[in-house]
């Protein structure tokens, strides 16, 4: 209960790490997007429900001023009115909708004058396995990128369909067992920023969260090079993550197998055991990080 | 393999209380309701007057119970995962463990759309078509009954799972490859699978009986052009329902392969394609929504003319409106899974298509506003909940737009804004139509109106309730919250969920004072009654006849002479020639409905469990009734001229 | 019936004169045209619900998942016996439902008997193959592709054998009941359904087994 | 079979045909043609007589024609006014059929090729 009460100003302090805090140029535009979606439909949305308020109060029957029309069901111009301006909206709408949808697909690339980064996403039951092709080094639930540079994410599943999705950096999108799909974002600046799965996975689904570490570009190569002190990704260690559990700490790997994320998305990567058939509740779970 | 399949004592979670403690209470009121009714002695009235009813007046009334029924089931999941929320930060992880709060969304989503949203909707369709149509039945009144036991036994069987085994912990839509045996091998999908595919055959074969009873069965001179509003949108939704059903079906079908015989056509391995599920799922489900909001436009339609004392406003760009929205919903699925990837061209297209169908919604939201101009406007309960509409839904609708715009849905793709949308479209448009429609035909299904206060009461109640429930789900949605958290970390949102919660538990109290009203309007239904048939100075046949209406609706077909056929009749402007009474032909009752049902419930059950041998026995029993019935069909019942003016004397 | 509408202002759409015959315009329409009429939208919906395994069919046709793919397992010859069944039953089907209407109940039988009888040997070939393809292991646990394969033939032939079974019975309803309303009704709401069966099947042996074979 | 009221004499279900409206030679007809089609269909798999990539195109031809000659001739759907209709729903139908099959077709191609394996793509 105290808690509660504690809690109060930091909730005033509103919509930090939302959609709304922006920390990337993705996320920027789709904000922009979002307000100016909302000022064209406020246009006509107040008029409506001012209207709304207006007419029922003015026309209620106990007002003798109000003029009673029982006969007026019809006027070519209001017709005319009505199915026009909504659809002016829905002109710029659909308009920034069809070029948006363009300029920010997931897949197209952000421009900048640096190279980007590659990381392949595995999604997990229940966490992410971030793997760095040219890094050779893998983490769990917790990603680290430059600051200022493109990311390109390849993403697939291990597992069911779930949604990576970091607010502040922009779009989501669907990882997916044999299946690869991509997404292209980047970090304006050094920061901590909230990552999650955005698709209900089962279980552990509420756990399956990380955090993205936006380094200056120097900090990050010494990152690399201490990142790679750590133990190794073997087959058995992945088996072992693949199993159904959540994971208390974000994990560090020294190396992963090279062509690990390729194997996962032709499923041919070691598979996780899965729960018994028999049994009409059980699932088998295991916390599978320690 | 034994004799009971997969069941065993193990099925029934004695060990959750909460649960228990549910199962208890639901199977003490039902002994204590089976009890009353054989000791007072009411079986038969039962059994006559409604079981074997064919009467498409006391089905609907049933539809609607059944909707209500259902409608506490889907609340009380509703305030266990609001007060679960309240209190779920950080190390606190609630008192809903994942297995349970995962069944609760997936329980709660499931049952208020196809066992409270739908039923609610195609009861009152049911009541007031063929009433407002000037026709005595449905087109095939026994079919009728076969519905409405079908979606009862879907009811039935979904509530099984409460007490015997569990619900599926997958959300309302059954994702795979979640969904499939890897990751889900208990019995609550298949509950699930097979409940809805059972009241979804109950649903296509009421969506084509009221199809052709609009199409075939109006009164004479009620050509398309003069039908009621109402009509028009029950038309689109029905149609909507014949169309989109069985694309579920089929999709269903193909899951149910999956999980019993070992099929791929969703699972990871051999080639089985998830994307697939989805695509077709959303193909059924964007038509689904609207199936459920044309009725309710037509609901508001009717009232805002009424209490208005005008005939509607642009009645034709209304039925023009109507179908633009009921051809365009079959053009827009893809806008829930933006997200998956299918590229700009796609998302953009889809995109697009979901937006224009703001521009008929927002045409009918002008021709109700047109409709209040110049009126005069008597704000009785329907009439507030229409006023309480408007707004309610044109914000639900914006925000829906919003959502169109892909690179907004991005990043607001199942955030909790997304919830937000649909609470505020489904409870705004539907659910407040479905109170407006209850109250405004409620007179004339029982010949007495509800309590006025208590009516009023609750709309107050539910309108704030609504909004302080809701409101903070957007705020929460843009700070990153994401659907179906059992728990969260982040200690900013907890007040936005206390509100939330705050917010359900007024809705708790709306949701008490229609309880009240119920009771006290039965309680004081002498002086509340309605002698005239017509409480509400109403401008369409079903108000022209009397309250309750007998069950052949009208000892002589009216002759519809313009729209608004009763407004027209009260100005004196259709002159009545009174036709002389003919010999009308009923439909007889049958037990075909629910002796079927029961069947198709053991059926239903068995292959859940999987006893093969009751799956036999329920199909060759179920095939044994319809035989039955192909051979002793009820037929018609004469009603000779001397009973009809026996039993009417106003005719 | 009124033919003349006295005031414009009680017309919807001002156009025409007098009530068209029909439509339910005129008052409700007779029971055989309800019947009917709701029978064909019936059978719409089960055409929608047999396109929705059809585009499953489509997406899924190319993952054979190493197994094998439809031309290596097709037997057009088979199916063109099979479409030859059907076609010849669908006309049977429309003689009796010409006898019936004409109330010759022995033609009638004859006409249902041969249409029984083309449906069977439809359902045998059918039944036929795809045992064949279980025993050659290719069977519909293999793979995607034959998943839907298996579907969409196997809820075809569903239909089909539900057809035959309700043909039955509706010979022995003209047995026992005559050709009473009712069961008029039920005959033509069969002759529809024959005949809708024969339309999805044009569908699947172009969509399935002829594109199937070309590769 | 009940007699009905002039009034309603048009108004006509799918099948829905009187006494000696529909004679044997409507089934003959309708029989013939669809055997014409059927055997143009499997005789044009395999032959060259066409051009190989329209022979597609060509077989989908011959199945709608196949489809019209069924409605026409056994299930009595024609373009008169007592059956605007049936009509009218058989439109309804088939516009629902092409739009989630076309529209299933189109989103499944795009999806499948965008989240092709970029290691399968490397392969010819
Ligand atoms: C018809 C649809 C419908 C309705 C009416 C509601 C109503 C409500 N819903 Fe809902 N909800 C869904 C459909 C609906 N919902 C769906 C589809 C989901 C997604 C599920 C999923 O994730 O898979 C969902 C999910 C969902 C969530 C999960 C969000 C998440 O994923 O994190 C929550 C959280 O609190 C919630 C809350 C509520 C609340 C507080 C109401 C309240 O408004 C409660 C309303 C109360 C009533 C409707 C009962 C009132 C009336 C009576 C009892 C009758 C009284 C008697 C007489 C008149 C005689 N809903
Ligand atoms: C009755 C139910 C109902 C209704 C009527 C609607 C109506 C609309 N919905 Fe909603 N929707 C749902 C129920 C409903 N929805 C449900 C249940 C889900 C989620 C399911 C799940 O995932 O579990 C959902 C999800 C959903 C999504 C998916 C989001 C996502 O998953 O990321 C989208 C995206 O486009 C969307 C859009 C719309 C639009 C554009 C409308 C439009 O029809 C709204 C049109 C109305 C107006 C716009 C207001 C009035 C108009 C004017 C005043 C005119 C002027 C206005 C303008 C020009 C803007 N809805
Ligand atoms: Cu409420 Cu379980
Ligand atoms: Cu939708």
């Amino acid at each position: 209960m105290r808690r509660w009460i504690a809690v109060v100003p930091l909730a005033l302090a509103g919509c930090s790490a939302g959609v709304l805090d922006p920390q990337g140029p993705v996320a920027r535009a789709e904000k922009q997007i979002l307000f100016d979606s909302v000022g064209a439909m406020l246009l006509i949305v107040v008029p409506v429900i001012l209207a709304t308020i207006a007419f029922a109060w003015w026309f209620r029957a106990g007002n003798r001023r109000a003029r009673y029309r029982p006969a007026w069901d019809y006027s070519g111009k209001l017709e005319l009115l009505i199915w026009s301006v909504p659809a002016m909206i829905v002109l710029f709408l659909g308009g920034t909708g069809w070029v948006g949808a363009h300029l920010l697909d997931p897949r197209r690339a952000i421009p900048a004058k640096v190279a980007p980064i590659e990381v392949q996403v595995v999604a997990l039951d229940w966490k992410w396995l971030f793997l760095y092709p040219d890094q050779r080094v893998a983490t769990v639930n917790r990603l680290i990128v430059p600051a200022g540079t493109p990311i390109h994410f390849r993403l697939t599943s291990a597992t069911v369909m779930n949604s990576f999705f970091v607010p502040q950096l922009g779009s989501q999108i669907y990882a997916m067992a044999g299946m690869e799909a991509q997404l292209r974002l980047a970090a304006d600046r050094p920061g901590r920023y909230p990552g999650i799965a955005a698709h209900y996975s089962g279980k552990g689904f509420s756990d399956m969260t990380f955090t993205v570490d936006a380094l200056p570009a120097a900090q990050f190569t010494a990152w690399v090079a201490q990142a790679r002190a750590a133990p190794p990704l073997d087959e058995a260690r992945y088996r072992q993550l693949a199993r159904r559990g959540t994971v208390a700490q974000p994990l560090m790997f020294g190396t992963a197998p090279p062509r690990l994320f390729d194997a996962i998305v032709a499923q041919r990567a070691p598979a996780a055991e899965r729960p018994r058939d028999a049994s009409n509740q059980g699932e088998a779970d295991a916390e599978a990080g320690k | 393999m034994t004799l009971l399949g997969r069941l065993s004592w193990d099925s029934i979670p004695l060990h959750e209380p909460i649960v228990m403690v549910t199962a208890g209470v639901l199977f003490v009121v039902l002994l204590g309701t089976g009890a009353t009714i054989l000791f007072k002695g009411w079986l038969p009235y039962l059994w006559r007057e409604w079981i074997t009813s064919v009467d498409h007046k006391r089905i609907g009334v049933m539809y609607c119970l059944l909707a209500l029924v259902m409608l506490i089931r889907g609340f009380a999941d509703a305030l266990m995962m609001r007060s679960h929320q309240a209190m779920a930060v950080g190390t606190d992880k609630g008192f809903l463990p994942p297995d349970h709060y995962d069944q609760i969304f997936s329980a709660h989503g499931t049952i208020m759309i196809f066992f409270v949203a739908m039923p609610f909707m195609i009861g009152l369709m049911n009541f007031a078509v063929p009433l407002q149509l000037g026709v005595r039945d449905v087109a095939f009144p026994t079919l009728n009954s076969v519905s409405f036991w079908l979606t009862a036994t879907g009811v039935l069987l979904i509530n099984t799972s409460l007490v015997v085994g569990e619900f599926a912990r997958t959300g309302w839509l059954v994702y795979p490859p979640l969904s499939e045996r890897a990751f889900s091998p208990g019995v609550g999908v298949d509950y699930y699978l097979w409940a809805l595919q059972i009241s979804g055959a109950g649903t296509l074969l009421g969506g084509i009986n009221l199809v052709t009873t609009i199409l075939k069965m109006r009164a004479p001179g009620m050509r398309y052009t003069r039908m009621p509003i109402f009509c028009w949108t029950a038309l689109a939704s029905n149609l909507l329902i014949v169309a989109a059903f069985p694309i579920l079906t089929a999709t269903l079908t193909m899951l149910t392969l999956d999980r019993y015989l070992g099929f791929h056509f969703f699972t990871n391995e051999a080639g089985g394609n998830q994307m697939l599920f989805v695509n077709l799922i959303w193909a059924w489900g964007h038509p689904e929504v609207y199936i459920l909001v044309l009725p309710a436009f037509g609901i508001f339609s009717e009232i805002i003319a009424t209490f208005s004392g005008k005939p509607l406003f642009g009645y034709r760009s209304m039925v023009l409106a109507t179908l633009a929205i009921c051809v365009l919903s079959f053009m827009v699925w893809l806008h829930h899974f933006f997200t998956m990837g299918a590229g700009a061209d796609v998302n953009g297209v889809f995109g697009v298509m979901t937006m224009i169908i703001a521009v008929p919604t927002g045409v009918k939201v002008f021709n109700w506003l047109f409709t209040m101009y110049g009126g005069r406007l008597r704000f009785e309960v329907p009439m507030l909940w229409a006023v309480a509409f408007i707004p309610t839904f044109v914000v639900g609708g914006m925000t829906g737009v919003l959502l169109a715009v892909p690179p907004a849905d991005f990043v607001l793709h199942n955030s909790v804004f997304l919830v937000a949308h649909f609470h505020n479209v489904i409870i705004g448009g539907v659910l407040f139509a479905a109170f407006a429609g209850y109250t405004y035909w409620f007179p004339k299904a029982f010949g007495f109106r509800l309590h006025d206060g208590w009516g009023k009461a609750a709309v107050v109640l539910w309108v704030s309730g609504f909004y302080l429930a809701f409101m903070p789900l957007y705020a929460l949605g843009l700070m990153g919250m994401t659907r179906r958290l059992q728990h969260y970390d982040n200690p900013a949102w907890q007040p936005w969920l206390i509100a939330a919660w705050l917010g359900a538990l007024l809705i708790l109290g709306g949701i008490a004072c229609l309880a009240m009203q119920l009771y006290v309007s039965v309680r004081e239904r002498r002086s509340l009654a309605d002698a005239s048939g017509d409480p509400w100075d109403g401008r369409t046949l079903e108000w022209a006849t009397r309250s309750p209406p007998p069950p052949w609706n009208f000892a002589r077909l009216p002759q519809v002479e313009g729209r608004d056929a009763l407004a027209l009749m009260k100005r004196g402007e259709a002159e009545k020639t009174p036709d002389p009474l003919v010999p009308i032909e009923m439909p007889r009752n049958s037990a075909y409905g629910f002796v079927g049902a029961f069947f198709t419930y053991l059926t239903g059950f068995a292959l859940v469990w999987h006893i093969w041998w009751l799956v036999l026995l329920g199909l060759l029993a179920g095939f044994a009734t319809t035989l039955w019935i192909a051979w002793h069909q009820p037929g018609e019942q004469e009603i000779g001229v001397n009973e009809l003016r026996a039993l009417e004397p106003a005719a | 019936m009124s033919g003349e509408i006295a005031d414009p202002r009680h017309e919807g759409d001002g156009g025409a004169k007098s009530d068209p015959p029909g439509h339910g315009e005129g008052g409700p329409a007779p029971k055989q045209v309800t019947v009917a009429f709701g029978f064909w939208i019936f059978l719409l919906s089960d055409i929608i619900m047999f396109s929705g395994l059809f585009a499953a069919y489509a997406v899924l046709a190319p993952n054979t998942a190493g197994g094998p793919e439809g031309s290596e397992l097709f037997e057009l010859r088979l199916v063109f016996v099979e479409t030859l069944c059907l076609l010849f039953s669908s006309f049977t089907c429309g003689v009796m439902s010409i006898m019936a209407v004409r109330q010759r109940a022995g033609a009638t039988y004859l006409w249902a008997a041969f249409t029984a009888l083309l449906g069977l040997s439809f359902l045998a070939i059918e039944l036929y193959e795809l045992t064949h393809l279980i025993l050659d292991g290719a069977a519909p646990t293999h793979s995607a592709f034959l998943s839907a394969l298996f579907t969409l033939v196997g809820a075809h032939g569903l239909h089909v054998a539900v057809g035959l079974v309700w043909l039955t019975v509706m010979m022995g309803q003209v047995a026992t009941l005559g050709f009473t309303d009712a069961v008029e009704r039920r005959l033509l709401c069969f002759g529809l359904y024959w005949h809708a069966l024969d339309i999805i099947w044009v569908a699947l042996f172009t969509v399935v087994y002829l594109y199937g074979v070309m590769g | 079979m009940t007699e009905q009221k002039g009034d309603r004499r048009l108004d006509h279900a799918p099948g829905g045909q009187k006494e000696g409206a529909v004679r044997l030679s409507t089934y003959l007809a309708g029989l013939g043609l669809a055997l014409l089609l059927t055997v143009a269909s499997f005789a044009l798999v395999g032959s060259g007589a066409v051009w190989a990539p329209a022979i597609p195109i060509l077989l989908a031809v011959l199945a709608v024609a196949q489809m019209g000659v069924h409605l026409v001739f056994f299930l009595h759907i024609t373009s008169g006014p007592e059956n605007t209709n049936n009509t009218l729903a058989l439109a309804f139908g088939v516009l629902i059929v092409a739009l989630t099959v076309g529209g299933t077709l189109w989103i499944m191609a795009h999806l499948d090729h965008n989240m092709m394996p970029m290691a399968a793509m490397a392969k010819p």
